[in-house]
This record gives C-alpha cells, structure tokens and sequence, in this order.
C-alpha cells in the first residue's frame, strides 16, 4: 500500500495474544520503525468477558492441584474399529477385565462385533482399569475411549 | 420409504444428500473420519459415528466399518454420493447381502460399466457408436500397431479400468506407440492394479456432452436432457452447462435415444450418466456411463426442476417414475466447481483454514458446499469446496448472473479456481459456445494471467 | 442503459441492487453511513461513499448527501430500494430537476397514492372495490359515529397517511370509538406528521394478497401474479408466498384486472405492488399501492422467473416492456424473512455481533442477505438479516425444502425469527392453506414454544 | 495513498478496539512519524462492556506522559457533509489556509461545493494547520479528515 510502516493490526492481535496466553505483565516489542508494549490488566474479580481473550489463569498455573495433574497421565483404550462394544465373550461369561483389574499390553479387554464377527480387542497398554467408559452392547465410533488405564499404578 | 439413510461420504456430496434425504422426511446417519470431526455434513445429519483415521482407504472406503456402522445405527439405505464406494460393485454386494439398500445400480450393472474396453464392446453390438479402435484390450504392441492401422493417428491410449487420465497417451505417429504402450500400461497397473489398455481414434475438437438417465426397474427409462463438460483441464471437468449450446435437435434426440439404449442394454436401474464425444454436428461416440451420481447433475436439475438425488432415494425405495417420457428443459444452468487450487501455480492444491466464506446469493443462483468461515480443509480429500451454479432464461443470462456471482464469492485464506472461471466466463469462444475437450489448453492462458482479477 | 445507478439504501436490498445491476453490465455506487462502514454493500460495490452518522436521518435520508455523492460520483440514475426514500415523491422530484433518473414511478404517482385516504377515493371513482368506510379523511369523533352507522362493527381507524400499524386502532362499538380516535389520531401525528384518519369495515378474516405490477410507461402494464401476505404480526409481514393457494381462478383474474387498472389509473410507471384483502372466495378490496419495489418480491420472481430490479432499471431507462400479457407462474415459493429479532420474547430487537453465520443451499433455495460470519448488526436500523427463499414444484414441496433450509440455517450470536417459521411452517392450517391477516394471533403459540427447536 | 504522514483514523479506531477487546491495560505503538499511547481507563464496576469501544482514554489522560500525549494532541478538521473540496472561495483567490498556518476556531478553512452550492466550513478548533489532507477539487466523503490541525502549538 505505501511504504510507510504500517500498525499491522493481525501481528498485534497476534502479540496481545500471546501476551494473554503467556500469563505475562508486560510485553514490549521494538523493531526498526515500530514500538509496541502491551501491559496487562490486573482484575481482582471475576474474568468473565464476552469474548476469547485470555485463558483462565488458574488451568495454565504448574503448581496449583496436586490430583489435576494425576489425572492426566491415565491412557484411553480406544476402539480400533466401528462396532457393538461386549465386556464379555459370550452373555453369560465373566467380563474381560473389571474397574480395578491390573492388565498386561495384550492381554483381551473387550469384543466388538461388526458383520457378525466378534473381534477380540487386546490392549496395547500395561497398568490398572481406572474406569469402563462405553456401556456393555452400545455401538462405539472409531477411536471412541473404552477404557481409562492408569499405566503406572502404585503396585 | 427408507427409515434411515447412512451416508457413505463426505463434503458437499454428503451435504446435498442430507438435503434430499430432509425434503424427503428420512433420517440421515452422516460418517466420518477424524479429520472431518467438524465437517458440516456431520453438523447437519441427525446422527454422525466417527469411522476411521484421515486416510480414505481407513475411512471413507472401510468397507466394514461402514457396514456395520449402517447395523449399528439401524440405517436401512446406505446412498454413496460419487467417488469413494459409489462404483465399486463388491461395496453394492456387501449391502444386498446384509439387506442394506445400495442407492444405485445392481452390482452387475456397475461391474459391466466399470471395465470400460468391456462397456464399448457390449456397446457397439448393441447398435451404439464408439469411438473407432480396438474391439477389446490390447495385448501388447504388435496388437497396437494393428489397431493402428485402422484407427490412423492420432491415436489415444486408454487403461481399460481407468477414469481419470491417468493411464492415458495421445500417440502421433508409429514411431511413439511402442514407448506410449508400455508408459501406459505401467501407469494404468499402478493406479487401477491393471494394466490393460485399449486404443481408440483420437478425435481432434470433440465435445463431451453426456446424458443424465434416471431408470426405476419397471422398464421406464428416461434421459434428463444432456450436459456440456467440454471445460476440462487434464480430462477434469471445471465447468458443465445445460443445455449444450448449438447442439442439433436431432442430434441431441439421437444422443438422447442412445443414452436409454445403453442404459436399458445393461440392465441399469437408478441415476446414470452416459458420457459422449461429439464431433462436429453429427457425429456421437460412446466414451462410458458413470454408475451413480455427478458432481455436476445440479445443471440438469436447475433445467428440469427435478431432483435428481431425490429420485435416486425414491428409486431405490421402490417407487415407480413419475416423470414425462420426455423432460423439456426451460432457460440455461451453468455450474463452476470451486476447487481449493491455485490456478496460476498449475492448480496446486490449497488446503488450509478458510478465514472468510461469503457465498453468493440473489436470483438464479445456487450454491453447494460444505464449507463455511474457520472451516480448515483437510489435506487427505479432493479439492472441491463449492459448486456454484447459475441459471438463466438464456446462457446470457446464465453466464452473466454466474460472473456476477463468482465477482461476489469471498474466500479468504485459500487461493481457488474462481479466477479462472472468470476468466473461461469472459473469453470471446466460450461466448460464442465454442467449447470442445481442450478448449483449457488452447484459449485460456494459464499464466500469471489466471491471477485473480477484478471482475 | 445507465452508466452507473448510486444505491441509496444498506442491508439485503442494496446487495440486491448491485446484483442486478452486475447483471445488466452496469457501475454501482453505494452509499453507508457510519455505522455501516464494514457493510456487505459498500464491499460489493464498485465505489461507496459514506454519506452521514448512524441516524437515518442524517445519513440514508439525508437528499442533499445524496444527491451530491451522485453528482460527485457522476451517477445517473439512483435505486432507492425499499423504506427509507422509496416513497417520498419529493426526493424523486429532486432526483428530476438534477437530471438523474429515479428508478421508480414518477413523483406524482407517488404523490397520488401516498396519501391513503385519497388513493382509496380515487380507485373507488375508477370502479375499483374499496372497504366500506368513510369516503374521505374523517374530520372528528362525530363524523366517525355517523361514518360507523354505515360500516357497522367492528371497523377500523386507520392513518391517512401511514402504514405498518402506526395510528390503527379496531373499534368494537361506539363507546369505544371517541377514545380510540382521539389515540390513534396521535399516534398518527407523532408517527406520520400528519393526524388524519379515515375509517373501514373491519373484516374478520380477510387474507392479504397483493398483485406485482410493471409498467413501462408506454402503455403496458403488465400484472406478475399475486402474493399471499397473510402471515403477519402486528401488520409487519413476515412470510409471503406465491401462488396464493386456493384461490379460484375467476378471483385471481379479478385481481390482476384491478391491479393493472389501478396501475393505469394513477399513471404508473415502473414496478408497484397493489394490496387487496380478500375476504372468501369472491370479495376483493383495494387497500393501498406501494410505489416500490417490496422486501418480498422474490417469491414472484421465483415462480415467473422475472428479475424484477433488472425490469425496474430497464423500463427507468426508457426500455419498453418485452414480457408477455398472461404471465404464467410455475411452482410455488415461498420467503421466510429472518429478523435479529426473539420470537420468545416478543419479538425483542436481537443486535450485535453474528458469530458464526452459514446460510442454507441445496437445490430449490435462494438467499437473499447482506450478513456474514462477524457482521455486527447496528441497531439504528431494521431488523431484516436475511430472507430465505425456497421454490417447490408444488406447495408441499416448497414448504419442505423451507423448513430443510431454515433447520439447517446456523445463526450465532444473535436471536432470530427462525424458532417463528418453523413454527408456522409446521402448523397443520398453515398447511391446509387456511391463512388470512390474524393467523399469528389465532394459530401461533409465542410463548416458550416459541424458542429454538431442532427441526 | 499521500506521502503526506498520514493520521489513519481508522487505524486507531482499530487499534482502541483492538485495545478494548483484548484484557490490556496499556497499549503503545509508535511508527516512524507516529506514536499511540492507549490506556484503558479503570472503571470501578464491570458495567462498562457491551460491545462499542471505550472512548481513547489517552486523550483524556491529561499528565499521563510526556512526549506520548504530543502527537495525540493532532485535531482533525473532517468534512461535515458530502461536496467537492475546494482550499479557495474562487478558482484564482488565495487558499483560506496553508500548512503551517495558524487559524482561530471558527475561521473559515474550505469550501465544500454540493448540489451547486458553496458552503464554507469553519474549523472548530484553534491552533496551527500541521497537514492538508484532501487535494484541491476532491470529492470528500461524510467524516472524511481535510485538515489536521495541533491545538497547542509553540506559540
């Protein structure tokens, strides 16, 4: 447009952004023809704005909950394929596995039927149930969470 | 009538079969994979079951993930859309079998078609023109050379199991069929795993005008007026228009008869498409018939009022045609696909986020698409984004609400083929309906000249 | 043909301006106010030049800004739209003395059927039916007790010079009538600048059919079919369709006559849409002519395949009428207008920011629309964001591809009249085609029900 | 556009939304010829959001800073209606005004010509004519900036 520097609006959206994100005070930024310094607001109440802006402060704070973090290292079994979700081979047979249950990668976790065919699925993970996710005889998507296995457990 | 449809595809195709599937008081079961997670076809269906990882052949083509996706759901008709499952024969089966209806032809219909060398021989015998060449497939190069003899040159290379242009050579002279022969055929056996071949006349400036069929099972078959897709670039069609300008009445009848010909020939049942090279104002060529629905089939419904998808749901369910043996079509449909590619940088793809997505509206003008502002195109699928078709009273009418439309369509974030339909749009030939098969690559400039323009 | 028409208006009816100005070849020059700087009109315009601060007035109503951006711009011909200046015989008078076209009717017709009262004497002396009533403004209550004796009750106050329910009261008895009269009276001055009133026979019943009318002002005037406007709140018209269902022929006939006579009487030239209520299968009366073109005309445009704005700027710039006499309409259609405005909450104006806006395609549907992902809707002016258009081969097919598009409609950020259509569209009446003026109130819930619902 | 430094109202129009949408409390730009300052002003309750954009509070805080508050104090002229701009009552007078001129509020600046008449347009501030904005016989928009003028120049 012309060759005078320009406020490029998108590059400070960026900046004001990142400043948000980063949890920061204040930003300043200094190239050859600009200078932007962009200072954060400090509310002592509530965060609620209409828009997007910045995230909850609390969700990026490392050292707040102890149990937060836990939670993250659990590992989902997912279901390789479409299909009806069985906890057991057969109606009257014990479930695979049960909430609590220690499994070893490999070791049969459910059955989905597709076709007619029951497709035994093994776990590719070692460690304890921690929760069953899909409800025995519902049809479960393609990647759908079976299974919430804490691959760590205190043994 | 269906209770529930599954949807065995994605993009716009999977939207318009919504659609008519909603006209029609019928569920709808969208699929997906997870790169489509936030596709508006998942959005608008009344059910949507993730199907597979981003890969079609995971996904899209998982033949029993889409089976018993179908099972799960209780859909009772599973409708292909184009490309993906909707010509294979083996996927129709797999339906009958699990008492699925397949919205399209019986398997044997689409397996006569499917191998095109096949489809022409059982075409000539039955009283329709092909293009002259050989009776079947090709063994290798003596053979060729044969056929040669009677075709002159030049001459075309086709895989037999092809589509497409791949697989494909124009062979001037002798001296050139031996190395054609064998590129050809290594080509067609990597990309169909055959490497059969046949050859055909080359024919110099023919149009591709193909006829649109619908035929219901009880022996009505009628043909839904024709379609110029002369525009194409590398044999894909950019730009279709019906009626097909300058064409005879009489040859548009005798195209028109030898469509329900080869329809009733095979046994056909459900929307088809038989496709056409014209040459001059008497000569018609058999090249194929397309076994389900067309990207383009919007032109013939904008000309005839029908809707054709809607057909093919009632077809499917059993329903007797109600339509006229003869469709007469008012005023002049032309549709431009809008591709995610960049048309001065040889049409390279143009995935990305789409930042803004204003469709054009107003009178004449119909848009189909699947996307919308923030939506991201995944970079595992074709490249279509929207189909933009514009009917008038007359092609003038038709060609100026289509630029003003196009003018209007604001996409940000990815480039498109918009400037290049804008500029197919204004070229003095294409005005006149000067339009044959490689009209891209001798009137319009692709240079820095298909950059966008004001329009 | 003009070099380049200035759009003296914003929203969808400028956008529909400039398309069929596109359309004709034809330079556009939009003009926005303040508030409307980001607008989609002064986007798709080839120039735009703001002309004043948020307030009408001071902007879209403001002559001297406008007629000076034409003089500056070098616009020959301005198109009002619809609302604003449309109506005001004085800015067309303008328009004349600077020698720029006005696309509408001369000022004197304007003139002669602005004024109510008078347009309804004038059509009576022509032999046109009117609503019994007072035959000219009613000077005071005593004149309005001795008009009630002949009318008898209920009847209807209404202001002279008014429209859209300002100044219009429904008087049971002559006890009411002294109260309602001295309200209305003010309403009507507030509203209009002007107190008179006249008095009607309120009809009980009555469905609200207009008849399109064009005339080249060469003798031709040409009837273009009826709409049934009878879907209305608070006597602002919220869905239209076209034909009007049932009606019998010989009343249908009747209309158009007495439209194309009014037309002639008043020496109209361009299009103008003349209102009737028609009350059973045999009673018309002339209501009021709107010397404009309406928010509605896309329904006529639909079944006659007319472009009407195209026709209003040819026949401004001299060109004679090419239609036939007896337009034929084919199909049905049917227009939804969508305000920004809470069906559950009384129709509560809903301004301020669309976030996410993707607006329904497919065959059959046309949109007419000025907003888009992130558009800010300001709230100075009316409500309308979009009116969504769909056309079947029949009556229930039209509805169905309506309800198909407005579920799939996604509006964020704001409340719209949506929830309200689907509503009518699935009332069993409504259905049946039993409409007339009181429809809303008698067969609509707009309590909680009438908030969204999954269509 | 001009090679004129240009004060792009709506630039900052920009930038203050950009201000106001995002959490900052301070936002500085400067360019080579131009330096912004925004603050946001801390209003008590949360009453303040609705959509529309504070107004610029740096305008409004008088001893905020030194050398920031200088270029803000730059004053429009705008047009305050439609018409040809003309720097002169007649093709051959004399221009009302040239840059570097001092003018009193109310004096007489330009003509705009519309609908054949010549209205003269005063300025509404006093001070020092910094930049013309608009070329002789221009057509001028509503709002469109014809002058800019430094309220407080060195005197």
């Amino acid at each position: 447009m012309s060759d005078h520097p320009r406020f490029d609006l998108e590059e400070l959206r960026a900046l004001i952004r990142l400043a948000a994100e980063a949890d920061i005070e204040e930003l300043e930024v200094q190239g050859a023809h600009v200078k932007v310094r962009i200072k954060k607001a400090r509310h002592a109440g509530p965060a609620g704005h209409g828009g997007e802006a910045p995230r909850p402060d609390a969700a990026a704070t490392p050292g707040a909950g102890g149990t937060a973090v836990q939670e993250h290292r659990y590992t989902p079994i997912v279901a390789p394929m479409v299909g009806t979700f069985y906890r057991a081979a057969k109606p009257d047979a014990a479930p695979f596995v049960n909430e609590g249950d220690m499994i070893e990668a490999g070791q049969i976790v459910c059955v989905l039927e597709a076709m007619k065919l029951f497709n035994e699925i093994p776990s590719e993970v070692a460690g304890r149930i921690v929760s069953i996710l899909a409800e025995n005889g519902a049809p479960v998507e393609y990647g759908q969470p079976l299974f919430l296995v804490d691959p760590s457990p205190a043994a | 009538m269906f209770n529930k449809v599954l949807i065995a595809n994605r993009g716009e195709i999977a939207v318009r079969v919504i659609r008519a599937c909603r006209d029609l008081g019928i569920r709808t079961a969208a699929v997906y994979s997870e790169a489509d997670r936030d596709a508006l076809h998942v959005r608008l269906a009344d059910e949507a079951f993730c199907i597979g990882p981003p890969a079609a052949r995971d996904s899209y083509l998982h033949i029993p993930n889409i089976i018993a996706t179908a099972e799960l759901l209780g859909a009772d008709a599973i409708h292909p859309g184009y490309g993906f499952l909707a010509e294979n024969p083996h996927f129709a089966e797999i339906c009958q079998d699990c008492k699925i209806t397949f919205i399209g032809p019986p398997p044997e219909a689409i397996h006569k078609m499917g191998n095109k060398a096949a489809a022409r021989q059982m075409m000539r015998k039955a009283g329709i023109p092909v293009v002259p060449g050989s009776p079947g497939p090709v063994r290798d190069e003596a053979a060729a050379l044969a056929v040669a003899r009677t075709t002159g040159y030049p001459l075309l290379i086709k895989a037999a199991a092809g589509g497409g242009g791949r697989g494909m050579r124009v062979v001037q002279s002798p001296a050139d069929l031996r190395g054609a022969f064998a590129a050809a055929g290594q080509e067609a056996a990597a990309a169909f795993g055959s490497a059969e071949l046949y050859i055909e006349k080359y024919l110099t400036e023919p149009r591709h005008i193909e006829v649109q069929i619908l035929a219901d099972g009880r022996g009505n078959v009628v043909a839904i007026g024709e379609r110029d897709c002369s525009i194409q670039r590398r044999h894909q069609k950019l730009l279709e228009e019906s009626p097909a300008v300058g064409l005879s009445p009489r040859l548009r009848r005798a195209l028109l008869r030898a469509a329900v010909r080869a329809a009733t020939v095979v046994g056909y049942v459900n929307a088809g498409t038989v496709e056409f090279l014209v040459e001059g104002t008497n000569h018609l060529y058999f090249i194929e018939m397309n076994t389900r629905i067309q990207v383009e089939h919007p032109v013939t419904e904008m000309v005839t009022n029908i809707d054709l998808v809607k057909e093919q749901i009632k077809i499917a369910a059993g329903e007797r045609l109600s339509l006229p043996r003869e469709i007469e079509a008012h005023g002049h449909a032309i549709e431009c696909r809008i591709n995610a590619e960049d048309p001065a940088r040889d049409f390279l793809p143009s995935p990305g986020q789409i930042t803004a997505f204003i469709p054009p509206g107003g009178p004449g003008i119909r848009v189909e698409t699947h996307a919308f502002t923030g939506y991201t195109i995944p970079p595992y699928y074709d490249s279509l984004i929207a189909k933009v078709i514009a009917w008038g009273r007359d092609r003038d009418e038709a060609i100026a609400r289509m630029r003003r439309a196009l003018g209007e369509f604001d996409i940000g974030g990815i480039q498109t083929t918009i400037p290049f339909h804008l500029q197919v749009l204004d070229n003095a030939f294409f005005r006149k309906g000067e339009v044959y098969v490689n009209f891209v690559q001798r009137r319009i400039d692709l240079g820095p000249a298909g950059r966008p323009r004001s329009a």
